[in-house]
Order: C-alpha cells, then structure tokens, then sequence
C-alpha cells in the first residue's frame, strides 16, 4: 500500500461499475463529479477510502465510488463511520448524508461525532426537502412550506446546519454548492486535508420535489458571499459590497462614500471564537447573502490521535501482553 | 497464625463440621458490606471450600444513611460440596443496623442465626428503619437464634489506642465483625491482613486499625462466651490448579480479551453505560495495552453501529447492554445481519419490561434477542450458565461470528453478571483457537460468494488494495453483492441467510443430560437458572425421583439432539426467569408439550422452590 | 354513447362473454400507467364489475427514461365474480416501450395477449432496454399474441388540429391506449370523459386533447381491423350502496379519522416518513377540519413517544411506519406497556430484513410486533386482511386499546397498503362506538387500580382536578402505582399486564371457517394473504377438496376457538409472506403439526400457487 | 379550572408524598425546592402543570411535584412532552433532563424540540457525569476527566448546552445554578412566564461522582457574571471587571484607567442575531468568568399555535364534519 499507487490515480479510478440512478439533472450528479476529481490528487491510495452513508436519495453515493463503500441505515452513517474510523485510523472515512438523514433522524450523531473531532469528513446534501421518501419538508425546509406531509405548510422552523456544527465544536465546517463545481471542488479538497472532523454543508438542487430551492441564492450577484481567509469579506457586483460589525451583529454595506474594505470583518478561519463563525454561518436572504466557503479551520487533537495515544501508553506502561498472565491478574489461589 | 499482642488467654470452645454454609452481611451501604463478604469469599476458596456469592445493591446511588432503600448485603455461600448458587436461604444474617434486619428478615427460615449490632438499634434508626417498636425487645425475633453484639463499642475500645478520628474508627467495625465471623467458621487472617496492607499501602494508620479490628472479633469470638460452638468446613474436592474469583461481567471481560489474542486481531468494544453492563465497559477500558479500543458511545445504537463499523474494518466488534438497549440496536442489528458482519452483542438482561427494575435479574429478553427486528432476520443466541462460563461464551461467540461472519446475541442477565463463583484459570494453550481469515486474492473476489460449508461470505477489509466493494442493508444479489430488486434473489437470501444460522447445529456440542437419559421428568433451562436446577435435580435424583436436566448454552441454533431427548421423558418443565420464553420455542420447534415454572420477581429461582416444583410434577 | 364528429363508420365486431380479466398496463415512468389503471379501474367499478388492483412504481424516485428500473405498471382485475386479489397472471399487457415489455414478459403465461407501442421500439429504446435485438422481430414473442400498434403516431394524428406542442400531445397517448381498451373490453368512456372535464378544469386545451385521444383509441377498436373480437364482462352481484375506491392506507386514514369522531377524541397522528406507510401521514394530514393533528417528527423513537404523550394527555394516540421503525420503536413501546396507555401502532410492513426492498411487501415484522421489546411485555396485535379492511381495523385497535388500556400494533403491509378494492361505505350508524371513559371522582382514585372485569387501569388525565399522579417506566406498584421494587409485587404485575391481554380472547369475534369445519386440510392465513389464499381454497372446493379456510384478524390474543378448530383437520398448512412467524406461534400455542408455504419474493401469493401446494397436499 | 384555584396555591401544595431519594447534598434538592417556590406564584393551577422527565438521578425529579408527572425512558422525555403539549397546549408542560439524558442519548429530541419552539421548559440538570449509573463521563465532562469508563482519561471533547440550544434557534435559553437559589429562582420564574421552549442549563453539583465540578466557578469572585437586561456586562469584585468585545470576539477587561461601564458590552436579551448569546454562553474559565442568566428570550409563534392555528383555519374553511359525508367525500358510486 505505497503511497506512490496514488500518484498514478485519475478520476475515473474512483468510478464504480454501478449505474448512476439519480433524477436526471439533479445536483447529486456534480457534487459526486467533483468528488471524484478531487480525490485523485490527495495522494491516498485507493483502498484506503471508506464512503459511508445513511439513507436518502444522497446516501447512494458510495455505490458510485469505486472505493470501499457502506450504505447503512437511516442517520446512523456517523456510528459506522466511529467504528471504522477508530478501528483503523489509517483509512480516510467520509460520511455522505442528507437533510434528513443527518440533522433529523441521525442529528445526535451528527452532533457527537463533530465534538469528538474524529477524523471523519461530513458531506451533508441540503436540498432541504426529503427526496427519496418523495417530498416530505425537512429540518432544514423554510417555515410555510407546503408538501406531501404539510398540506397547510409546515410549522416547523429550520435549523441552519453550519450553525448547528459550529455548536457542536466543530474544527472544520464550510459550505459549497452543487452549482458552483470550481468551489465545490476548493471546498471539497480543503475538506480531504483537514485533520478532525470535517463538516461540509452542501446544498443541492432536487429537480423533482424542491427544484429552485437554492435560486433566491444563485439567481442574484449579491446573493452569495464568498469568504476567504484573511481577506475582508466583500461580495456583490463588482465586490461593491462588504460585511461589517456593528454593535457585535453584522451588516451589510456598501462600499465606497468614506466606507472602504479596511472598515468590513476580515475572515479568519482560525479565529479562536466559534461565535464569529456562527454568525457568517447564519447569514440568510432576504437582508443578507448566504456565506459560501470555509467558516471554521482549526486543528486540535483527533479522537482517534487520543485514542491511539492512550493504547501506546498502556502498553509502554504495562509492557507486552500474555494471556495465561493476564488471566492471572487478579487475586488468585491454588488448589493442590 | 499470628495474634496481636494484647490477645487475652483463649477459651476453648468446641469446634463442629458442617458441610454447607450461607451467610449474608447486610447493613447500610455505608458499613462496607461488599468488602466484608469479599474478604469472606476470597479467604473462603483460599482454603479450598466451593464457593459462590451475590451482592445486593441498593437502587439508589446513596439513600439516606440508615434508611431502608440504603441497605446493601452480600451473600456467600461456601461449602465442602455442591456449592452452586450463592444459597436459597442464609444459616445466618449479620446485620449491622435496623433497616438491615428489617430489609432480610422475611427470608430467613425459623431458627436462622442472626447477629446484630445493637449499638445500631437506637430509636433514630430505628424510626429510619420504619420500626414502630425495637425489634431486639418486642420479642418479634423470637423464631431466631438471635446473638446480639455491641459491635460498634467493642470496635471502638479494641482501637482506643489508635490516633484516628472516631469516625474513622467506626468505619472499621465490618472488619471486626468480620473477624467474629471468621472465627465462627474457622477461617485464618492471613488472607485478609494481606490484603489490608496491601491495599493501604502508605496509609498505615488506617491499615493498622482495619487489622486491630479484624484479630479483635477474632479474639471475641473466643473469649466473648457469646457462641457455644464453632464450625469448620471441609475444604471442598476441587480440581487442582489456579483459582481466581469471577463475577459473570469480569469474565465477559476476559472472555473478549482472551477472543482478541486467540484471534490475534484488535477488540473495539462500544457500549452506552447501562445498569448492569455497565462494569463490563469499565472493565475493558483497562485492557488498552492489549489493544482493545473502548468507546463510550452517545447511545446504544450508536455503539451497535460503532461495533458493526469495527467489525467492518476488521475488529472483533463488540457492544453490550442491557434489555432495553438491545431493544434500541434492533434495526442495526438487523443491518448486521444483511451486511453478514461478525459483530457480538453482549445483554445483561435486567427485570423488564420497560425501566422495569434495573437493579434485578430476569431472563426476559430471549424473545428479543431472537425477533428483534423487522423482517426475517436470523442471529446465533448463546446464553452463559454460571459467572466464569461467561469467559468461555464470550469466546464462543467470537469463533462463531468469524467462522460463519454472522452477528451473535450473548445473553447473560443481572445475576450471573454481579453473581461470582471461583474460577479455574484456563491455560491459553487449551483455549479454542479463532481462526479469522481475509481473502488475500483478489482475482474472482465476490463480497457474497459464499464458503460452501460454512456459507460465510469473505470477510475484506478496507484498506486493502484489489477488494474495494459497497455492502448495506438493501437486499443484495447473490454472489455479487449489488443491490438487487429481483424476487427470487430476495427469497434465495432470505432462505441462505437462515440456512447459514440452522447449520451452525453441526458445529456445536449436543446438549448433554445431567440424569437419567430418559426418565419421569426433564428439567431444560438456559442462562443463570442452571445451578440451582442443577442442584434441585439432583436433590430430587438423590430422592429416588427420575429426573434429567438439560442446560443450554446454544438458544439458536438448538443443539441437533435436543429433539431426541426431549421425547425421552413423560415430561418436560422449564423453569425461567420469564413467563415462559424458552418454553414458548421448544413447544413450537419440537412439539413437546413443556410446562413452565415462571419466577419474575426479579430473584434467581432457589433450589428448595424447584424441587418443590419437581415434586409437585412428579 | 356521444362520439367524436369525425368518428369513421363502425364495422361490427363479435361480442364475447368473459368472466375475469386482468390487464397490467405498463411503461416508462413518465407514461402516465398509474393514471391509465386507476381510470380503467374507476370506469368497471361504476359499471358494477368486482374489482383488484394493484400499482407497482419503480425504486428510484425517477429512473432514467426508457431505462428498466423506471418502468411503472398497474394491474387491475375485474370481472362479475369472486375478484379477491388483483389477479395471478395479466392476460392482456399494454406495453407502452421496450422496457415496460422486458420487465414484464416473464409474469406472462403462454398465449397471453401483449399490446405494444411499436413506435417506441427505436434502437435507442432497445438499448436503454438492454435487448440485443428487437423483439418485436426476432421471434422471442411467438408463444404470445402480439398486437402491434403505432400508439405514438395514431395518437398524434387524432390529435393533429390541436394547438398543443407535440410534445404535450405525445403525453396524452395513454388515454388511447385507455380509450382502446375500453373499446376491447366494452367500457364506457363517460366517467374518464368526465374526470377529464373536472381535473382539467381551467386548462381546456389539455382537457380537449385528452379526451379526443380517448375517443380516438376507442374508434380505432372499432375500425382498425386489429381485433377480432372484443369482450364483455358482466356486473358482478354486488351488494347494493354506495362504494368507493380504497387503498390499505385510504383505509387506515378514514378508520382513524372515523375512530376520532366515533370516540369523541381527538386523533393526534405522529409519524416519521417511510415507504410504504408515507400515505398515511399525508392522508391524516388533510383531516385537520376534523380536530386530527399531525405531527411529522425527527424519527420513529420520538413518533412512538410523542403518541404515547398524546395517549397520556387524553387524545387517541397513533403512530404508523415499516418494519425498520417499528424496530425503533421498541424500547418507547415497552413504556407503553409499562404505563398501560392506549397506543396505537400502526407498521405498513415492507420486505426486509434491514433495509431490505422497500417498495416490496412481506408478512416479516409478525414477531418483532409480539417479542420486540426488553422484558414480557405483552401488547395486543391486529392485521387487516384486505385494503378495505383496514378501514374496520383501526377502529377495533382504537376500541380495544381505549377499552383496555393498552398498546395495539396493527400490521398492514405494502400491498394492502398500495393495492386497491371497492369498499361499500358503511353508515356511521353502524359501526361500534368507542366508549372513552375517564374518571371523574377523585375519591379513591388510584392511578393502578384496575377495572375488575377488563383490568384496565383508570384513563386519568392531565388538566383535570384532584387526578395528580405520576406514571413511569419503572415497575408499578399494584393499585397505587408507585415506584416499587417489591419481588412480589413485579411478579404480579407481569402476570397482570399479561392476563389483561389474554383476556381480551373474550371480546373478539371466534374465527370464522370458510369451507368446511372439520376435514383433510385446514389453510390458516393472516393479513394480505386472506384475497389469494381463500380464492385458492374456493377452488380447490370446487375440485371436491375438503379444505377449510381459518383467516386471523387478532393475532394477540388469538380468538378462544382457534385450537378447537385447528384440530378439526388433518393437516395444517400455513402460507405466509415470511419464513415461518404465524406457523410458529400456532405450533407452539397449541401443538400442532402446521407446516409452511413461505413466499420472501417481496410479492404477494398468487392463487395457482396456493392452489398447487394444496394439491401437493391433500 | 377556575384560575383562583392557583391564587391560593403554596409551596406545599407542589410537594408529592413520596420520599425524595437523592444522596444527601446533592444539588438536586435545591433545584427541587425553587421550583415548589416558584410555582405558585405563576397563577396555573396545579393540574395544568406536567413534569415529564427522561432517566437519571435528576429525572426522578416528577415523583416529587404533586403535579401530573411522567417519568419516561432515558433520553426521550422531549418526545413525549411534545405528545401531550401538541395533544393539549393549555397544559404548562415541563421536561427534566440531565447531561446524559439530555445531551448523550437525548440531544436529537432536544434539538429537534428547541428549533419548532414548542411551548415546553426543559430544565437541564448538568452535573457533568453519569449519576444513577454511577459515574461515567457525561458530553459536558472536561477532556481528560477520569472516571469508570474513562481510566486514563476522557477523550470527548465537552459540547456546550447552552451554545447548543442557541444553535437549535432556542427563543429562551439561560443558565442558573443549584446553590444561588435566589438567582435560580429568577430563571425559573422567567422560564415559567415564556412562550416557546424555555431551555434552562443548571449547573448542578453531584457529591458523589463529581463533587465539586463548579467550585472554580463558584468559589472565586470574578469566576461567574450575570446578565442583566439592557445592562453593561459588569462583574468581578467590587464590579471591577468587564466583558467588552474586540474584533467580534469577546474580552475581559479591568474598568478604570480610562476603561468605564460605557465600553462594555451592553447584554441585549432579545438581541436578533443569536450569534451574541452564542459567544456569551460559550464563556468559560480559565479566562472568561462563567455567564449566568438569560442570554436570550424572544417571541415567536410556538408550535402549538401554528397548530391550532392550522386546525381552527381548516375548520372554518370546510365547516362542519359527519362521517357519512366525509367517508363520501371520494370518487364514489352507487351499485343498486
Ligand atoms: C428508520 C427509517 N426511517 C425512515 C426511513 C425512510 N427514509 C428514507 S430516506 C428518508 C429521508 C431522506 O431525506 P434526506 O436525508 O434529506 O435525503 P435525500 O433523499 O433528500 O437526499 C427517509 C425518511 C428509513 N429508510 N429508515
Ligand atoms: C436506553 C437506556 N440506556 C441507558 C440507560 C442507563 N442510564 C440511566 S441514567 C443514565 C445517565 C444519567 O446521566 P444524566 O442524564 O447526566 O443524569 P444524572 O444521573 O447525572 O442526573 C444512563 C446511561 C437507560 N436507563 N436506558
Ligand atoms: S428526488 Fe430529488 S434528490 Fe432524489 S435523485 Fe431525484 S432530484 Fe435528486
Ligand atoms: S449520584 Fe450525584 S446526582 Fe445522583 S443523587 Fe447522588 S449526588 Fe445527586
Ligand atoms: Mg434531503
Ligand atoms: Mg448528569
């Protein structure tokens, strides 16, 4: 398992022999494109990647992925995903999961693999509706909206799930969008490189039950703001636009009139305050535009780094192991 | 044996042989009552009797000191034969305070001896204890032989000398109460003065105090003119070899521990904390230098999960519970089951239903275990009979699980899990070898092209190169493993699925008869019941009366002969911690027509109950 | 008759009497079959024929086009008598493209009839389709009898002076294909004309095209030259009313609803969505007029607490799922036994184990609805045996939960839920009443004291004055319902919860013998298999077979003169849509020899297949 | 159900015939007794109140309330809160969790409960650890805590639950602790009063297992601040000491030499960006003082009302129900 059998890997290495079976047009297809470009260039051999899911039109991805691949259970993606993950460390384990999959059923996992910092990526597909059961609203569906199962509009209000992460102590969390494939694939390789969890909120088109659900977002030059790190956040036509701190919220303005770059927030993805990154995260329309990028990039101890510390300390302190000694560990006597 | 200085001249009272003794401690669960009885215990089968024990805990984590819900006790049972169960009934009850003896009361038989600390019985305790008048006085003991002590003076005036608080003091009273009860029975010190100084190793204050008390009931009971006799029991015929004590959790410990060297290949045990697996986690999470990963996962689905994933990626994966978190792993249970993955789940099953009663056994969840799941969905059930059997079950799930690459249900419950019996300490070289093996050739790997045999699917991990596959728990092609829609595939898996689980029969022992091999009545258990129908039978056998007792280990699949011998006996009784779950399936498997004897109270069956059972049947 | 203007001349076509057909429309997903079938189906059922039917939609939410996983078939059955199931075999498929074709050949007998859209038969089409050469040429049809026709293109000349884009007139092909059949089969098209008019209100160009598409396949029988015959199909002898269409979960719907308004409670519905029990969600979701509050959770644990809380507070509590969630929903369950709440479950069972094949039906999730629970937890279990049934089943498992105070699980599954039949509207008048009774005396009231005659405990609900009082998981005490760990007192109240259930053995109906009561062969059936097995048995009587037929609504407790009757027969077979739960439980209830007839294809029996295995049989 | 019923309503009235069976000391008792306290003076009377609680030592909690009381199974009291509130929204329903109940097994039903707004109080008892089973280390236990099933330390990162319900867009979240009752009682009034979820974290100290858990918080002067509404964040000896923001993230800061009340954070409790109650909640020592009090309370339609509101409008749009016409209402025909 040389790390040279990578060097020579190319994106149709990671194309299983499986039909792809999403609607057509649906924003599945380029997220898994894109995951498939990516992954050749991270210099991991092929067999050392997991692709776990749950279910959801979403969780079939890793039988598109000519990898090693468990489509699991409704949300538990992250469970399986703990024990490979902790089990060998040495593999690169990504969860993919949906609105639903991950943050109703599966958001206690979801919430307790981010706080552990385990060494997984998190690929979660908003396409803020359920797809596969056919157009229920989900946790991340917008208060009113009307579906199979809320025929008066659902009284349910949204979570924001990059919020949610952020909450949950996470060391990395970013969103991208199918649409925007160059960024999507920043994202992604960012994502692949990060140590602890990564957590990466995609949202994603579904053409048949939510189709346009994104294009309040896509439709308008203002509609999005890309963050960079250690840049002031600017957006708009011709970066006319910036975001700014007034009394510890945020604001939009407009650049120029005495008002410059120097006077927005810079973006830092190492900002030691988690805050900062919950409020770029929970930046929506109308009044602002949805924050695209990295919101959070810090490195701290793995679950399995202290996993594995802790094992290598044992044995340094107990020495090598014999099961006739170990058995007669505790107090023990003899008959003759 | 060495005797403290200030010892007063010995009187010598007669010494008579008796060949059985239980004896139960009891007393707030701040007077050191498990210590007391596994001091008891350990020097107990040191000097060779048989033994076994049950602690008793209260529910809650600290009730008020002095209060009924704050009693804790432990019984031991030692003999020089035939020591199976901790006892029906204890020959003598030490209680150390009021709501001790009114908490024990009602199960001792007439006659029973009962030791109290009457510097305990004041009206403040007594009112905690919710005693209208002192039991000591009113003449409501007067069915016992009564023996009363001052225990808490004469402990504090035979260390008068020492320099710790009061307080302190008093907490050594267990030790001379159980130096008295040492004497009783004619045990030596040695084996707890050790202990004492080895555990207060650096606290030598503290050391001295426990020894002083401990030789001052000693001595007491010698001179005290209190008992007109003293007992010896006769060191038991025990195989010769190295003895360790062992609840049923301990040795589900080293039962996992022992599986992952055999099988030279790392344990990840997952489990969310419940009463009463909990100590099996906390167990294992001190085996990290051989490897072994604990994870104490969010909930009991998760560690299924976690435990599925290890076992994905080559662990021994491994979680435990109790009944109504294995309720709560059903679906991912049933995950396992299509993605044929050796995954062990150990249940300590506890009274039920619901919350039921955490802190009590029940042998109620063999109908889970089996049908948990949605769909037709098979596993191995395997159920330990006695604490240190836990260690061999444990092994035998993972032979099972590796070998066949199917999930197996451990049934073990409260009893056996907190129960301890000695333990004859196994040589590894004797131990079953586990064989696991990874297809190492890529060429013509297929993730559901079966061992034709075993009908085991390859076990390939990830991480090596050549066998990249997807697995899930949407039907999967024969052979191919793809996911596939096609009604025959689904009715040929399902049926494979269950052929693989039934042929596992010719891979285990045949159930063996203790009895005769054909007779009046037979008597089939599984789980905890087996020592005391063990010993019920063969009571009953011992009275002329035609009594065979079959115990199971292996619940599915049933061993091949179990039928034959079914259908050796007029009749069939099985007795269970349940209302009637094993009997249930041996009436529809065999068409036997089996009566049941259904305890659910909670507590192990006594044995003098099963023969009365017996009796009546015969 | 009104008829188009243009409409040729009528050649006069032979008339022919039948007294069945079952015709399987089938294409592409985006052909519009499901429309097609449901219109053909409405259409006989107003003329009186006797009814069946049966959708099948593809996995995938959409497939691509023309590929085999995207094609979407209905069945129907009609005729003028004994139509129970949506038939074993089509005798004639519509076949609206190669794939449709491919998938559904095999279900074909010899000689059937196969009407195909020659049109899509493109080489592109035969490729998606995965047909090396065009059947249609190579001869692989011979033993069929093949009725090409150009459907895409005469359906676009009959519509050539509409001003639609072609690509909208090319979707109204399928009420040619309707409109031909009609013809064929003697049909009128006025209910499709009409439901045209209503659903196209507004959009009378589409309305128009659609309707002239009708028309013109209809004329196209009558003058095309491609038949030689056409058939008639009696009015069945249907009891008079008035009927409506039903699926399984209309019917759940309406039971729920109608149990709502019969108690005079409100209904609180919570479900987390799952294929095949979505419906029942959406349904429910429309009855909000009706006071029903619907409340799409987090997932299937929350479903099963938040009914158990509506229970609490005094609604009709109900939750509904598949197999998967009801094994989720275990542990929540085992609190309901525990507190004794009326708590309906409802499970749509789909084929598993795991996720299995979702959109496929299976009977497998009969013991994870008895045993899935930690401890003896018994609860009470129903089943359905037709679509319209499930209608009356809600209503009994609201008045058995309410009436007893306990949890009901009602197993449908997905092709009761799916498959449709006529259901004659019952008058309100006539259906039971649900008698809610809370108490309303606080004096003595104790939260566990039971009913002396049903057992039940008082139905006590929050917001009423001098009721406070605390439930829990934990074991109860007997009448005062306090936390309690008395040994004593848990056996009791196993045995009570237990006895409760058994009890309702009384206050169910006797099972009922179809055929006759004591002979060679009894047939015992549960849920969806009722239509094909007792239409098998019918047939084999009318061979002079001595076969009964024992069909199970109430599976726990079983009704009191199941055994009686069982003993009545020779032999005992049980088919079942799993590997062997209902033929368990009957062999252990009451020792009898019943063997298996076990379909895990994911679909339903077919009665020459039930046929075969009686005659095997007898 | 007359509301006079409630005025004449005492502390005793609240207090059930059972045994409360905590160890001695536990900070338990004194939550148990501010809430009797409170009670009576929010004017529901006794039967409308519902105590739902999951398993844990701090879930026995309903036994001791002379009210309608529920203990359900670990994790899911929210779930069954969520039955009765929805069944019946007059009632004045109140969930009592732990950190294990509420965040381990339970922090789905918590989460999901939070975000639709549902008019329940959930009291989160956090003594970071397992009580009833006798100590393990809880999602809020510190990195590295040893404990029974954590020999050489935890390696779980701690989540924290006020943080989490801000991320769950909580209307109403604080913190309190066990023995400043006075404040407690406050929160506790304040919880009772609000509309929506009230989620109210109690630091609470178990003697047994965790003894002393926030004694670095409790025993210096500047180790807590309390919020005050529309107040500047004052704390420490003397009021010494200030929280005072520097490029969005948060600083402590000495008042004088310049540096007055006037440069503080002024707290704002209905503050619409959350991502202000986020950093506030998310202080902690060493370097921060911990924050009591209520970080936020705003007012938004609850679930319940968007339910009922849906019902009422349903009944008015299609009138009154029969069963015969509504069984009619399909496509239906006559066979005579
Ligand atoms: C235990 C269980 N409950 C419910 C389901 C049904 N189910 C399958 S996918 C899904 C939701 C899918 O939504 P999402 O995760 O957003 O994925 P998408 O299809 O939108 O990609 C549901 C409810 C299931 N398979 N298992
Ligand atoms: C399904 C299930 N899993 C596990 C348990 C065991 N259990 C009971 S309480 C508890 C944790 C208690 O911790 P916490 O919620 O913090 O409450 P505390 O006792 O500290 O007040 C656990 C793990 C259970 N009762 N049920
Ligand atoms: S239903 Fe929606 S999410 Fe699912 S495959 Fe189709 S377009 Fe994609
Ligand atoms: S164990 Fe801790 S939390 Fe539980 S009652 Fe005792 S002190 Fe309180
Ligand atoms: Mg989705
Ligand atoms: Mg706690």
């Amino acid at each position: 398992m040389s790390e040279d059998r990578s060097a020579v890997l190319s994106r149709k290495d990671f194309v299983s022999d499986q039909e792809v079976r999403w609607c057509p047009g649906c924003g599945d297809y380029s997220i898994l494109a894109q995951t498939q470009k990516v992954l050749p260039s991270i210099g991991i051999p092929r067999e050392k990647y997991v692709f776990v899911s749950g279910i959801g039109c979403s969780s079939r991805f890793p039988y598109y992925m000519n990898t090693y691949g468990f489509h699991t259970i409704h949300g538990r993606a992250p469970t399986v995903a703990t024990g490979i993950k902790t089990a060998n460390p040495e593999l690169s384990v990504w969860i993919v999961t949906g609105d639903g999959d991950g943050l109703s059923i599966g958001g206690n996992h979801l919430l307790h693999t981010i706080r552990r910092n385990l060494g997984v990526k998190i690929l979660l597909f908003n396409n803020r509706i359920y797809g596969l059961t056919k157009g229920q609203y989900s946790p991340t569906s917008e208060l009113g909206m009307r579906t199979r199962s809320s025929p008066m509009g659902s009284v349910d209000y949204p979570v924001h799930p990059c919020c949610f992460a952020v909450a949950a102590e996470g060391t990395f969390v970013a969103r991208a969008i199918d649409s925007d494939t160059k960024h999507l694939a920043m994202v992604l390789e960012r994502a692949a490189r990060h140590e602890g969890t990564a957590f990466v909120e995609i949202y994603q088109n579904c053409v048949i039950f939510n189709d346009g659900a994104f294009d309040s977002v896509t439709e308008r030059d203002d509609g999005t703001v890309h963050l960079v790190d250690g840049e002031p956040i600017v957006f708009g036509t011709n970066r006319g636009k910036g975001i700014r701190r007034k009394d510890g919220a945020l604001e939009v303005v407009t650049l120029g009139n005495g008002v410059g770059e120097k006077d927005l927030l810079v973006h830092r993805e190492d900002e030691p305050d988690p805050g900062i990154a919950f409020q770029l995260a929970r930046m929506d329309a109308p009044g602002f535009p949805v924050a695209l990028g990295v919101f959070r990039s810090v490195r701290r101890p793995t679950y399995e780094e202290m996993v594995e510390e802790q094992i290598r300390r044992a044995r340094e302190e107990k020495g090598p192991v014999d099961l006739d000694a170990l058995l007669r560990e505790g107090e023990c006597w003899e008959i003759k | 044996m060495e005797r403290s200085t200030e010892q007063p001249k010995t009187r010598s009272v007669p010494i008579e042989e008796v060949e059985q003794v239980v004896i139960r401690f009891a007393g707030d669960s701040g007077d050191g009552m498990q210590l007391t009885g596994s001091q008891f215990t350990h020097t107990s089968a040191v000097i060779g009797n048989d033994i076994s024990t049950l602690p008793d805990y209260p529910a809650e984590i600290r009730a008020p000191a002095g209060s009924l819900p704050g009693v804790s006790s432990f019984q031991i049972h030692f003999g020089s034969t035939d020591v199976q169960t901790p006892g029906d009934q204890p020959d003598v009850l030490v209680a150390m305070n009021p709501a001790a003896l009114k908490v024990h009361l009602p199960d001792l038989s007439r006659n029973a001896r009962v030791l109290v600390n009457t510097d305990a019985f004041t009206p403040q305790n007594l009112k905690k204890a919710l005693y209208e008048s002192n039991p000591l006085e009113d003449g409501s003991l007067a069915d016992f032989q009564v023996v009363k002590i001052p225990i808490t003076t004469l402990n504090a005036r035979a260390l008068k000398e020492s320099a710790l608080p009061k307080k302190q003091l008093d907490r050594c009273k267990n030790f001379w109460a159980l130096g008295l009860l040492y004497w009783l029975y004619d045990r030596p010190l040695e084996p707890t003065l050790d202990w004492i100084r080895a555990h207060f190793a650096g606290r030598a204050e503290i050391a001295e105090a426990n020894a002083a008390a401990l030789k001052a009931g000693f001595v007491y009971g010698e001179v005290g003119e209190v008992f007109t006799t003293h007992y010896k029991v006769r060191k038991a015929s025990i195989e010769p070899g190295v003895y360790r004590k062992v609840s049923g959790n301990d040795a589900l410990v080293l039962g996992c521990v022992a599986a992952s060297l055999l099988a030279d290949t790392p344990l990840l045990y997952a489990s969310y904390p419940i009463t009463p697996a909990s100590d099996v986690l906390h167990g294992l999470a001190r085996y990290k230098h051989v490897g072994v990963r604990t994870v104490q996962s969010e909930d009991e689905i998760a560690a299924m999960g976690i435990a599925l994933g290890a076992a994905y990626a080559g662990n021994l994966g491994v979680t435990g519970t109790s009944g109504p978190g294995l309720a709560l792993k059903g679906e991912m249970l049933g995950l396992a089951v299509m993605t044929e993955l050796p995954v062990v789940v150990l249940d300590i099953q506890r009274a039920g239903p619901s919350t039921g009663l955490p802190t009590k056994t029940e042998q109620s969840d063999l109908l889970l275990g089996l049908f948990g799941r949605s769909g037709d969905s098979p596993v191995v059930v395997l159920a330990p009979a006695t604490p240190a059997d836990c260690f061999a079950i444990a092994i035998e799930a993972f032979r099972i699980a590796v070998k066949y690459m199917v999930p197996v249900v451990v049934l073990s419950d409260g009893y056996l899990g907190n129960g301890a019996e000695p333990w004859k300490l196994p040589r590894a070289a004797d131990l079953p070898k586990i064989d696991v093996r990874h297809p190492n050739d890529p060429k013509g790997f297929l993730p559901y092209l079966r061992d034709p045999t075993t009908l085991a699917r390859p076990w390939a991990i990830p991480g090596t190169p050549g066998f990249e596959h997807r697995i899930g728990g949407i039907e999967k092609a024969d052979k191919s493993g793809n996911v596939n829609y096609d009604p025959a595939n689904h009715q040929l898996m399902t049926e494979l699925r269950l052929r693989k689980v039934e042929g596992i029969a010719d891979d285990i022992p045949e159930a063996a008869v203790e009895g005769p091999l054909r007779g009046d009545l037979l008597l089939l258990t599984w789980g905890s019941t087996y020592g005391a129908v063990s010993q019920a039978a063969k009571k009953a056998r011992a009275m002329g009366r035609s009594v065979g007792h079959v115990h199971l280990r292996h619940l599915n699949p049933f061993p091949r002969n179990l039928g034959d011998l079914l259908r050796g006996y007029e009749k069939v009784l099985v007795p269970e911690n349940n209302t009637g779950q094993l009997r249930f399936l041996i009436r529809s498997r065999y068409l036997v027509d089996a009566s049941g004897m259904n305890k659910v109270s909670g507590q192990p069956f006594k044995i003098r109950e099963v023969l009365a059972k017996i009796e009546e049947f015969i």
